[in-house]
């Protein structure tokens, strides 16, 4: 147990290092930092200082090798733009991204395996077909689009739900902001977990009803009936528990995908997290924001699937004998 | 009684923009959004009117020292208080003038002449210039005055520096003497200011202010229109007509201190990304065929939906050195464009890169996009590079672009301006956004004459002779200046400002 | 039919049919197929591979997979009709009266719980019982079955047990609420010679026991020979021949029955040559007329081609479904 | 008929999966659908009144024209409308429909090249080659795609001579879409090469002494190509969403060539203004393309699964 | 008769530790699995020689090194007095074409997307042994050799059965006209009547070819119809090797004896079966001394110390520390 948490450390660091490597290598294409850090008036000399200050002239290896140095002891430089130290800024646009990838992780998840159960036990029914249909129009059209639409609809015609922002958010200790515990916090999330909760919810959905259908196959849910076991305890006791293990990867790593896809929906909604902070980060080359985003997003793939490995262990207990070693 | 009434209630505007003050440093950005929110914080010596005059802030008077014409002399505003309280005295100038002059400061371009600030007393401030510099307080309407021994108190006594790792006190807190006092601040969340009620000025009718940015455009009409905020600036031109028509809600316009205007390398030998092995551009016949492809009312009409003010130079009405005869424009004469072309020598055309940003300029690139159409039919073929601003400046920084649209205001409202960053040959601190690659000896020492000429009629002068050689040269492709459009509740009055830093304070209620 | 055996039946099926629509016409999987289980017997059941073996002992518990479905005959369970069943009732005779072995312990068994909890959770569904008497149990039904130190073992999940171990615990979930029938498709194809012989063994036992009555279904003659009392050959989804296991293994009637016994190699007598049936069984959707053995059968005759034969006796309680039988035998 | 007289194509008729698709109504029509889409697309310049792309060919003036009504300036009505730089919103579709076809198409192709090789030689060599290629799918994994295609944007704006850039734009797009996909591919080739590898047909190849290559190409292949198919279809409709969003966020095609989504992210910004044609029809034209991509791909999932037929 | 393969202490070590991390923190050392240790047999020219052994017994691991699938660990092959070493090109090609492999699934062994005719066809195109219209022609001769017909050529394998499917695979494997076939189980996956079909096929083959035989084969009655001679093999390790009439009547090895006794009887002549006693140990970690011990009832303390080598017995050789007298115990 300990080896294996140990061993994906390890890989966790040397995956780390290849996307910092990866992304250093890609920082200096993607525009002039210093065009947008300095007012229209500064001449050709003070922007030349600049850069020489900022170490942008450095060799890339310089560049990326002080960036380790520091990154190691959990300094990742001052935002170029917002002139705030990186961590603090990322921090604190944390939260905001966190719920919201967890109201539409769940949202997802409960309507995705609900959907996909009922789907799958109701394989020809003509409710199941207009759910698998109507899915997919949430991934046949740009998220963006969608939110753009919900926006008019929820917040311009019926005036419903706000078009914007996280509300008022009450701080929990020093690190969390949380929108849940006022109405208008929890009524801000709606439209933006929508949004990006509706393709994961039609992927998931996708997955389960796929596999559900696989396990409703297998000799032991033959077995099972053949036992007489309720149709109950069959569906949801045996055929949906051995559904999870597969569901539980791609959500894990959906998880990810989301916070990731936040991007867009932060932008559309003007959400405070770090998808929106990202974006900006681009426009204007905020490279150490920009560096220290995907490191995180690095190290959120890495702890989900740490634990979607955990979570293996925990359902599956063939798994807690042989498997440690093996990656997938 | 309608006085009293608006006094005595606490009046809440919620104001939404496109983008976020980045700092709350007054001098380490020097950037619109920035200096819009530090003038509620903060003060200058002199502020500026809505019409484009300077106005008394920090300072209640101010001129050129009658014994040396390269001093310029401030008295200070009586009573003045700092939010903590402190009184506002001469050091607190002189310091605050230091600091954005400092080598961290993004401010210290526009205060690159001086080489001193003095307080001879508390209430006056001398500053000195290397030479005369007649037009220099124009460029103090953004420079904000803070208090020496806060700064110093917390560490803060230089401007923001990127290099050095740490957060600048400064960026995150504020002590000045504005019309309001920070209460929160989550940057590109929400910022909350509440009226200072030590301000030296009338009370304002708003009593507090919840700022929050937008990105988005959509959601921020939808912010409006939904009610969930009061005040919206960068109003997308295409909504603004739906806004005017929705019940409770008005939209104020006004011109803004920015003109739109694309630029053609004409110095190079040869163009960077023409299929032809010279450079169409020094020609004058296609420099002027250009002009006359361009249909600038067509562009006002479809792209601005009427939102603009097409113009014949590059620069805005209320920049010294502006008239009406310069500002005229040829109606487009494509016949007569093609003909010139024939006539020098391509008949056949050429094809160019034309680079526009994406995200600086209201529809930026539709505007290039239109010209690309434009010039299509004289025979340029022009292929549109569109990018992002942090790519799109670089290239005419460094000069790795043919042909650019730019857009450029004029914050000391003197031609000067212009003619130091864009036309004057690249030397020195002159000519930085000279991507026109223009160098006329004639011009530059014009130029140069007028940053020192003290006597207004003679510089004015030098002024017109420059405008005329190089509206003569066509040096530029201008197309309009920007107007500027602030939708708002009914019921709020808030005029719009041409450097598009509008003033909470100024808002009046019906 | 009448057997010499006069106790009425436990299990009776009367000409089940079993088709499969599908786009290539519908499939005659079961054709009448007609055989009866006395309580307390054992009877084989053997055919080659997609004989209808495995679809017969679906039908009677009720598990035939969509499309699936019988079309005709009747199966009772002592005085009770049981293939119309509506599926809540059919649930309630699974398990509890009938109880069902399969082919592959390996994939039998869920692998996310544990023994003790499979077993628990199906005795408690049939049985009114609280937790501690379920496991009470389990651990003995694990203990008939042979596995050492049951008590131990049982919160084993089941991949830690061994495939003969495994079928073990299989058979103690079968018999779990103590059915009257217990069908079991191939118990033991998917083991190892050496221990086949300890499963059989050990179910054999147990149902005589407890007085169940045993529907084997095998392919290996073997098995057959030593554990049922009479056996059933299947061909082409149509029972070719009935009757008790010496009598259809000594004197085999039907002429596939004495290929099919020809055919096996054994340790005892060795010839050059194994006897060999030419072809193949036929597709379910190109059965010949008449006789489905027909093409494939050295006896042929014309009435073969034409006719189909039913069962008829040909000895005590042996019946046949050959015209050879009629005309007096081979 | 027996199968041997049967000509090819009644076998391929016959065939389950034709068999299961002639039967499946939805599938009939979505691949009807995408079929009509794709030929319009194709024959774009036959088709399209104009030509969106010649920017000659454009007027301002006809800006924002509704559909069926004359512009107020010039008079010139269009079907569909025009967008706000005058080009008429039907050429466009179509025109754009035949570049996000085409960007997706390639950058699901090229994912599928990249994927199924790395699949393919990871599953069937496995060991450290295989640790390695799948360590790399997990670094390409935790970057997520609109990332990774943002910054293969960026470093293509910064590598890509300006000469090249609008050409190369769209191959930018491809490369950085396909990127990002290509990982999928990969895990399940390398999956089912695992399961294939193990067979005895591809025991039986190795045992006369058949050359890796050909045996990966020639017997595992032709087997792991269903599953690889079902991805293909539904990452097509991904794709063409993928490239909708990048113009969202302001990279992808030339602006002066938009494609469905380009266009889309255009009538974005008229919905409040009462432009809605400019966002509703190409909105309809990608959902029907996705839409029925995307149900293609479900019933060729089902249909190429034999446990659920 | 002379010997076309030769084995010597032939070796097979499966390298299934831990990875390295793991390794070290929970102070393991590597784990091998020992499938097969020290083999040593020989096959002479036109024999069959049958390995049997249950399951897990390193059958297949011994098929596999002889074919080239697997290397050794240690030990020889030589096939016709050559030395095989795979990772020589030029001159294993000459060698490989002599010997081919049928396999036990005849659904796994043919590629389900090839046509019949390329799958027949591909050693000849690997060898390069024909061009053209040969080789449709020599396809269309072999698919007739093993009973099928010329026009099978152009289908794909899931349009025949199981038994014409292992036709296909033995055609195969005939295309290269090779001297040595090895068998792995080739007819453990078919019915017992279209394995009477197989097995004849391949003794006329053999008789008409000339063709040598590896049978490997989990079924004692195959064995002893099909082969000269048997090996035996148990957990890797070969404990007897007789000529196969007479280790049926006489086994050597109490493990032989074992495995006789638990095929079932199908002459029903009142022999009861005795089931094997025990399971197989874990081939990770075997039993000390002789691997049997734990499961023979003969075993003394000599079995658990050492290990037996094989010595010769009346019938051949065995490995046990009473061989020979065990032929006397009931
Ligand atoms: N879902 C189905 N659709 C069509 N035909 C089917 C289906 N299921 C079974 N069959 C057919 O029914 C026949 C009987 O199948 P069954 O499984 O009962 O055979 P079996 O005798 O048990 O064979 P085995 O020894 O291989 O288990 C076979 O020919 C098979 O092809
Ligand atoms: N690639 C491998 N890695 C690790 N262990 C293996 C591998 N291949 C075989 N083994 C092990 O070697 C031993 C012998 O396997 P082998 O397949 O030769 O047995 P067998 O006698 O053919 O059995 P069966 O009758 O089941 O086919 C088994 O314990 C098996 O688990
Ligand atoms: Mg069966
Ligand atoms: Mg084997
Ligand atoms: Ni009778």
């Amino acid at each position: 147990m300990l080896a294996f948490i140990l061993r994906r450390v390890l890989q966790s660091l040397v995956v780390m290092l290849v996307v910092a490597l990866v992304s250093f290598a890609l920082f200096r294409y993607v525009g002039d930092p210093i065009s947008t850090m300095m007012g229209q008036e500064a001449t050709i000399a003070d922007r030349e200082a600049l850069r020489e200050r900022l170490g942008l002239n450095d060799p890339f290896v310089v560049q990326f090798f002080n960036f380790v140095t520091r990154a190691m002891q959990g300094d990742f430089g001052i935002s170029y733009r917002l002139q705030q130290p990186v961590m603090e800024l990322i921090l604190s646009r944390l939260p905001a991204t966190l719920e919201l990838a967890l109201v539409s992780g769940v949202l997802a998840f409960v309507f995705g395996v609900g959907f996909g159960v009922y789907t799958a036990l109701n394989r020809r029914g003509w409710l199941s077909s207009t759910v698998m249909s109507v899915s997919l129009i949430g991934v046949s059209l740009p998220t963006f689009l969608i939110g753009v639409l919900l926006i008019w609809l929820f917040a311009v015609e019926l005036q419903w739900l706000p078009s914007f922002g996280r509300g008022e958010v009450v701080d929990i200790g020093d690190w969390w902001s949380t929108g849940f515990l006022t109405s208008t916090g929890r009524a801000s999330l709606i439209l933006p977990a929508i949004t990006l909760g509706l393709y994961q919810m039609t992927l998931i959905m996708r997955l389960v009803r796929a596999e559900m259908l696989e396990v409703l196959r297998t000799d032991y849910i033959k077995f099972a009936r053949a036992r007489g076991l309720s149709n109950r305890a069959i569906h949801f006791g045996h055929a949906l528990k051995n559904t999870m293990v597969p569901v539980i990867t791609i959500t894990g790593l959906q998880l990810g995908a989301i916070i990731a896809f936040a991007i867009i929906t932060e932008t559309v909604f003007q959400w405070p997290g770090v998808g929106a902070l990202f974006i900006n980060s681009v426009r204007f080359v905020d490279v150490p924001v920009m560096a220290a985003y995907l490191m995180l997003i690095a190290v959120i793939f890495v702890v989900i699937n740490l634990i979607v490995d955990l979570l293996y262990y925990a359902v599956d207990p063939r798994l807690r004998v042989d498997r440690a070693g093996t990656g997938h | 009684l309608g006085l009293s009434l608006a006094a005595a209630s606490a009046e809440t505007i919620r104001w939404a923009r496109v983008g976020d003050a980045l700092t709350l440093d007054p001098h380490s950005q020097n950037e619109g959004p920035t200096h819009t929110l530090a003038h509620h914080i903060y003060e200058t010596l002199v502020g500026r009117a809505t019409d484009g005059s300077l106005t008394p802030r920090l300072a209640t008077e101010w001129g050129i020292h009658p014994d040396d014409s390269t001093v310029w002399v401030f008295k200070l505003r009586e009573g003045v208080t700092f939010h903590d309280g402190s009184a506002l005295t001469a050091d607190d100038v002189v310091f605050s003038l230091n600091r954005a002059r400092g080598e961290t400061s993004d401010m210290k371009g526009l205060h690159a002449g001086v080489v001193e600030v003095t307080a001879p007393d508390s209430m006056t401030v001398h500053i000195k210039t290397e030479g005369p510099a007649p037009l220099y307080v124009q460029n103090l309407t953004n420079t904000f005055i803070m208090s020496k021994a806060w700064a110093e108190a917390n560490d803060a006594a230089e401007a923001q520096d990127f290099a050095a790792g740490e957060e600048n006190f400064a960026v995150r807190n504020a002590n000045g003497t504005g019309p309001y006092t920070l209460v929160e601040r989550d940057p590109e969340v929400r910022t909350v200011l509440q009226a200072y009620e030590g301000h030296w000025d009338d009370a304002p009718e708003v009593t507090e202010i919840i700022y929050t940015p937008i990105a988005e455009a959509a959601t921020r009409v939808a912010a409006l229109l939904s009610g969930e905020v009061d005040i919206v600036q960068d109003v997308p031109v295409q909504d603004i007509a739906r806004l005017e028509q929705t019940d409770a809600i008005k939209v104020e316009f006004g011109p803004e201190n920015r003109t739109i205007f694309f630029a053609y390398d004409m110095g190079s030998e040869k163009l960077q990304s023409a299929n032809v092995d010279d450079n169409p551009f020094a020609n004058p016949l296609v420099r002027e065929a250009m002009h006359l492809a361009v249909d600038r009312d067509a562009i006002r009409q479809v792209v601005m939906r009427g939102q603009s003010l097409p113009t014949g130079v590059t620069m805005p009405p209320f920049v010294n050195g502006w008239t009406e005869e310069l500002d005229a424009y040829s109606a487009p004469d494509v016949e007569r464009a093609v003909e010139l072309m024939a006539e020098a020598g391509y008949a056949d055309g050429f094809s160019v890169d034309l680079h526009t940003p994406n995200d600086r300029y209201l529809n930026d690139e539709a505007i290039s996009q239109a010209l690309v159409g434009m010039l299509s039919r004289i025979g340029i073929k022009v292929n549109l590079v569109s990018q992002t601003r942090s790519m799109h400046f670089p290239e005419i920084q460094n000069r790795t672009t043919d042909f650019y649209l730019l857009g450029w205001g004029v914050p000391t409202f003197d031609s000067q301006y212009v003619f130091d960053f864009l036309v004057h040959s690249t030397e020195g601190a002159r000519g930085g956004w000279n991507g026109s690659r223009y160098s006329n000896p004639e011009v530059d020492a014009l130029i140069q004459a007028m940053a020192t000429e003290t006597d207004l009629d003679a510089r004015n002068e030098m002024i017109a002779q420059v405008w005329a050689q190089l509206q003569e040269d066509r040096v530029f492709l201008p197309i309009h200046n920007q107007t500027l459009a602030y939708a708002m509740r009914d019921g709020i009055n808030l005029p719009v400002h041409p450097e598009n830093q509008p003033s909470m304070a100024d808002v009046t209620f019906d | 039919m009448t057997g010499g055996n006069m106790q009425k039946p436990l299990l009776t099926v009367r000409d089940l049919v079993v088709e499969f629509p599908t786009r290539r016409g519908n499939l005659r999987a079961l054709d009448q197929v007609s055989f009866d289980i006395a309580p307390g017997e054992v009877l084989g059941m053997v055919g080659e591979s997609g004989a209808g073996k495995s679809l017969t002992g679906a039908a009677i518990i009720g598990l035939l997979e969509p499309p699936g479905r019988i079309a005709g005959g009747e199966i009772w369970l002592r005085d009770e009709r049981i293939d119309n069943l509506p599926p809540e009732a059919m649930r309630r005779i699974r398990g509890r009266r009938i109880g069902m072995v399969f082919q592959d312990p390996l994939t039998s068994l869920n692998p996310l719980y544990t023994v003790a909890q499979q077993l628990i959770q199906t005795i408690r569904t049939h049985m009114d019982v609280s937790e501690g008497e379920a496991r009470r149990r389990a651990v003995g039904l694990l203990d008939r079955v042979g596995i050492p130190a049951a008590a131990r073992r049982i919160d084993d999940y089941p991949h830690h047990f061994s495939g003969g171990m495994r079928q073990r615990v299989v058979i103690a979930l079968a018999l779990a609420a103590e059915p009257e029938l217990v069908i079991a498709d191939e118990p033991t194809t998917a083991l190892d010679v050496s221990v086949q012989a300890q499963i059989i063994d050990v179910l054999k036992e147990i149902c005589a026991e407890r007085g169940a009555s045993v529907m084997l279904i095998t392919h290996d003659m073997g098995v057959i020979a030593e554990t049922a009392d009479r056996v059933a050959v299947l061909y082409a989804g149509r029972v070719a021949e009935i009757g008790p296991v010496r009598e259809v293994i000594q004197h085999a009637r039907h002429p596939y029955t004495r290929g099919l016994m020809g055919a096996i190699p054994t340790l005892e007598q060795t010839s050059d040559r194994l006897v060999q049936i030419p072809g193949a069984m036929p597709r379910l959707n190109a059965i010949p007329t008449g006789c489905a053995f027909n093409p494939r059968c050295a006896h042929v005759f014309d009435r073969c081609r034409a006719e189909r034969p039913f069962l008829q006796q040909a000895a005590p309680n042996h019946h046949v479904a050959c015209w050879l039988t009629e005309e007096g035998g081979a | 008929m027996t199968p041997d007289t049967q000509s090819r194509f009644a076998r391929f008729w016959d065939s389950d999966i034709i068999w299961s698709f002639r039967h499946s109504p939805v599938a009939i029509v979505a691949g009807l659908v995408v079929v009509l889409i794709a030929l319009a697309a194709i024959f774009a310049p036959w088709l399209a009144p104009t030509n969106p792309y010649d920017p000659s060919q454009l007027n301002l003036m006809d800006g924002f024209t509704p559909p069926m009504e004359p512009n107020a300036f010039t008079g010139n009505s269009y079907i569909l409308g025009t967008d706000n730089q005058g080009r008429d919103v039907l050429s466009t579709i179509l025109y754009g429909t035949r570049i996000s076809l085409f960007v997706g198409i390639s950058a699901v192709l090229f994912a599928m090249v990249l994927g199924i090789t790395a699949g393919l030689i990871a599953g069937y060599r496995g060991g450290w080659v295989d640790g390695v290629l799948m360590r790399i799918a997990d670094v390409q994994l935790s970057f997520p795609s609109i990332l990774i295609a943002l910054l293969i944007f960026g470093v293509a704006r910064g590598l890509i001579p300006p000469a090249y850039r609008e050409t190369m734009a769209i191959w930018v797009l491809i490369v950085a879409i396909g990127l990002s996909d290509w990982v999928q591919f990969a895990r399940v080739v390398r999956g089912a090469t695992m399961v294939e590898k193990s067979k005895e047909y591809v025991q039986a190849a190795r045992v006369v002494g058949a050359h890796p290559v050909k045996i990966l190409i020639r017997h595992i292949l032709p087997n792991v190509m269903g599953p690889v198919l079902v991805i293909a279809t539904i990452g097509l409709a991904l794709a063409i969403i993928a490239e909708a969003t990048l113009s969202f966020l302001g990279v992808g095609v030339p602006p002066t060539q938009p494609s469905l989504g380009t266009l889309i992210r255009i009538g974005q910004q008229y919905l409040f203004s009462g432009e809605w044609w400019i966002l509703l029809f190409p909105s309809i034209a990608l959902l029907a393309l996705a839409l029925s991509v995307n149900l293609l791909g479900d019933w060729l999932r089902d249909a190429l699964n034999p446990r659920l037929r | 008769m002379t010997s076309l393969v030769q084995v010597e202490g032939l070796t097979r070590r499966f390298d299934i530790s831990k990875p390295w991390l793991n390794r070290v923190l929970e102070r393991e050392s590597r784990q091998f699995l020992t499938a097969n240790a020290d083999v040593s047999f020989e096959i002479k020219k036109g024999e069959t020689f049958a390995l049997v052994g249950e399951s897990g017994s390193g059958k297949s691991t011994i098929a596999k090194m002889i074919v080239g699938l697997l290397a050794p660990s240690a030990g020889h092959i030589r096939f016709d007095g050559q030395d095989m070493d795979f990772a020589s090109g030029a001159n294993m090609r000459a060698l490989r074409r002599r010997f081919q492999m049928i396999f036990q699934d005849p659904f796994a062994s043919l590629n389900p997307r090839w046509r019949v005719r390329d799958i027949v066809a591909e050693p000849i195109v690997t060898f390069g042994l024909l061009q053209g219209d040969e080789i449709t022609r020599e396809v269309d001769r072999l698919l007739e050799v093993v009973g099928l017909s010329a026009a099978d050529a152009a289908k794909f394998p899931h349009e025949f059965s199981g038994g014409q499917r292992q036709r296909i695979a033995i055609a195969r494997a005939l295309s290269s006209k090779p001297e040595f076939i090895v068998c792995d189980e080739p007819t453990s996956a078919l019915d017992v009547s279209v394995q009477a079909q197989i097995l004849n096929l391949m003794r006329d083959l053999q008789d008409e070819f000339g063709l040598t035989y590896l049978l490997i084969s989990h079924d004692l009655s195959v064995v002893r119809h099909m082969a000269n001679r048997i090996g035996v093999l148990y957990l890797g390790r070969l404990v007897e090797v007789a000529d196969a009439k007479r280790l049926f009547l006489e086994p050597q090895h109490p493990y032989t004896r074992m495995l006789l006794d638990a095929v079932p009887d199908l002459a029903l002549s009142g022999r009861r079966r005795k089931p094997v006693l025990g399971e197989i140990p874990n081939p990770i970690d075997p039993p000390s001394g002789c691997a049997f011990h734990p499961r023979c009832p003969l075993a003394q303390d000599i079995c658990k110390a050492e290990t037996p080598q094989p010595s010769v017995t009346p019938t051949g050789q065995a490995a046990c520390h009473f061989a020979g007298k065990i032929g006397d115990t009931p």
